[in-house]
């Protein structure tokens, strides 16, 4: 969805505000959402993909002008209704007319801080050799001009755009279906790096990279580079390499068999 | 008034209602319980927060042997020193500052933030300012924070995964002679998003000083 | 300037609401800043260029929640300001404490209806000889990667895509420098066709394409394209070929002289 | 409530206050003056609109000669008619629909629109949802505004410079036998923009008679 959350390389947003001394919330309903949605995540009701795309359907006016838990509480409410949790009149009321459907919510042990992980975020799946990579640290690839209405975790900033990959992150469910009720999809997620002067042109002068999770799905292989496109400068390579190559050997204990 | 207007701007109730009726019906409902509520309230406001973070990094600092296990399984490293993953932490990835390299972190489709090592982001972070220009205006941005890199390469990571980063700052010259304890207290929640350096060890000198009299 | 007002390709906005019948105005203060920045413009306070970036620079969310003439009121408040026509007090208060500075104020003629063109749109500039043009209708180009933070009129969905030439249209101001008093800079401005495959990826399937006016500034030429674009189909420009003599006859006898 | 909100959102004084006190201000001040405002809102209220395009097609569509003046110069073939080219109306193209061929009229980056000949647009033109869909969804677009184009390409034009398209539309089947001023009657203003056809003939004999009733 190319949707105003895409906020990465937007002009106008102003300076950026820092409050002394925040606190961690602002008030009590913040507190109130923040734990509501974090314990339906917790319970299954729906997951981390949806609760994105929930944000991401906001109006646009209101998305931009609402605070960070404004966006949770409409996501909250939104997907109760959307999952059948919950009627208009109830939400409304305050008051159940029926009790929930059994659907999606374990059992509540109410011990509090205790909130399952994601299912997004399964740490078994990560490491699964089941899913081989179609790319290796160093491989060059373009991410795909991709323009789907349904949500998708690939910036408008880097579509199109070349970069280097620099580390695969291991096996991550596919958010692009996840998020609507579609399928897992798992697939391998490679952070790649795409140079400041590829993301916003030659006249950018600043020497600086943007280093992009990209799932499987978005890449491909880069062509041959056309003399217009001025390529990756192997100093720059050089200079990369040795902390990519320290952490990778992490990647590589658990990946073990995988071919680079 | 035309309908550009009316179709996207019918104002919501005010959230404190909204919010307060919520929680009834969910609790009715049996899919909330406030009182774990609380819990899970109190968790993040009082246990975790960027006070984890700064343990983890000074350890880093003093005993190599860590800093090994940190970059090779983050996650489990953290959790060594009892700081379980939780949500938004499963996934970690510690990237280090050099002296050729300022690392960076960001999340411009959400506000993504490592909630384990760090708790919940502040406002900042999370605004719409931050998001738009981190990524294609890095430098700008850090000198508007106060923080010069220099001629540093800016690494600016956009989490637009499950994948959680935390940035390990270098560790301020003239700090040799401090304990772990008082390294932690160098690092600084924002030396850790990459928007800030760690305090240096005549500043922290100053303030126990200042705290003392 | 990448800026919400920059909407083309963007989801989330939902349908298109029409009213019947609709009127031209509705209500009286729409009809006021219609006719007061209408006129402004007309004298030359400011040029259109400058009342479009002003708008621009609205607060995004309010960008997107404003009507239309609460935009023209907008840039009519803020440019009245910027050019040091009025003062914050005399715009609070009703009342001037001053009388206008001569600059940029033609005379009043009262005789209202008569507002002249906007100095963007000079007539006689576009069938000027002296600029020679860069490309000719034919000719395969490519969008700038530009991300400037002032005001441009190069749509970000165009952005590092590949199009036809398929008019000439003659010089025009360029909004770029003009939008912020840096001069006229008269460049040939084009209409590129671009295929929607080519704007919204290769999954794209409907049979479109977007025909956009590009100065010369925010072209290049393209370079040989890579296996992996699909080159535009020679039947397609052969389909096209008909209608563009026709309307180039036209351009043609105006520019005398020009090479194709 | 956070900074966030506060930065972006201080809501302005109400429009028909601040459009008064304004008025008044730049009348002092001799920036404009009121009689001739009320001649300008007049002359856009009831002299321009999109009867002027529709007798420009219906011309066109009847008289060779004037469209080929018309493909030749527009905005001079327009102006023989009586129509000035104004403001937003100096530099005109006409783009033809053919079997082949529908065109369509958008501009993304604001509202731009051939005033001279279509008068002052309607809000659904200068819509958010408009600007965005046009070009990334014209066929959906389209069937939305109960237009469908069958087969046909789709030209999209973003009226991205001070160039003006008006589309002229296919001249309707069984039109053959109307005269100039009644095919006039046929020529809708989105038909002109693209976003409608023309009225059919028999369409426009069942109108007439239920008017003449």
């Amino acid at each position: 969805m190319n949707g105003v959350h895409d906020l990465g390389g937007m002009h106008g947003f102003g300076p950026v505000i820092r409050e002394p001394n925040e606190p961690v919330f602002h008030s009590e309903w913040e507190q109130r959402v923040f734990a509501m949605a974090l314990t339906a995540m917790g319970r299954r009701v729906w997951n981390v993909d949806e609760f994105r795309r929930a944000i991401e359907c906001m109006p646009p006016a209101r998305y931009l002008a609402a605070t960070y838990y404004e966006k949770w509480l409409h996501a909250l409410e939104s997907l109760l209704l959307e999952k059948g949790a919950v009627t208009p009149e109830e939400l409304l009321s305050g008051h159940a007319a029926a009790p929930a459907p059994a659907k999606g919510t374990g059992p509540l042990d109410g011990g509090g801080g205790d909130v399952e992980s994601f299912d997004s975020s399964a740490v078994k799946l990560r490491f699964d050799k089941s899913f081989k990579p179609r790319f290796k640290p160093g491989d060059r690839v373009v991410a795909r001009n991709l323009n789907p209405k349904h949500h998708t975790r690939l910036p408008r900033y880097a579509r199109g755009k070349r970069g280097v990959i620099r580390y695969d992150q291991g096996v991550f469910i596919f958010p692009d279906t996840h998020a609507h009720g579609q399928g897992a999809k798992p697939q391998h997620v490679y952070t790649v790096a795409f140079e400041a002067k590829e993301l916003w042109g030659a006249d950018h002068k600043e020497r600086a990279s943007v280093y992009l999770d990209c799932w499987d799905n978005y890449l491909e292989r880069a062509a041959v580079m056309p003399a217009a496109r001025p390529a990756i400068k192997s100093a720059g390579r050089a200079r990369m390499a040795k902390p990519a190559a320290k952490v990778r050997a992490a990647a590589g204990r658990a990946k073990k068999g995988r071919k680079r | 008034m035309s309908e550009e207007h009316d179709h996207h701007n019918a104002p919501p109730s005010e959230p404190a209602q909204r919010v307060k009726a919520l929680e009834q019906l969910l609790v009715e409902k049996g899919l909330v319980n406030s009182q774990a509520l609380d819990e899970l309230i109190d968790t993040y406001e009082r246990r975790i927060g960027p006070r984890n973070g700064a343990r983890v990094i000074a350890r880093a600092w003093t005993d190599p042997e860590y800093r090994k296990r940190l970059f090779e399984n983050a996650a489990k490293a953290i959790e060594e020193l009892g700081f379980p993953p939780g949500p938004q932490g499963e996934h970690m990835m510690v990237v280090e500052n050099t002296p050729r390299t300022h690392n960076m972190v960001v999340c411009t489709l959400c506000s993504c933030y490592p909630w384990s090592v760090l708790g919940l982001p502040p406002v900042w972070y999370k605004s719409t300012a931050y998001r738009a220009r981190a990524v294609s205006d890095p430098r700008g941005l850090l000198s508007e924070f106060g923080v010069d890199v220099g001629g540093k390469e800016i690494r600016v990571w956009d989490s637009s995964s499950e994948m959680r980063y935390l940035v390990m700052p270098e560790r301020p010259a003239g700090s040799e002679s401090l304990s772990e304890d008082e390294l932690a207290e160098l690092v600084t929640r924002d030396s850790m998003i990459g928007t800030g350096l760690p305090k240096s060890a005549a500043r922290r000198a100053r303030e126990t000083n200042r705290a003392a009299k």
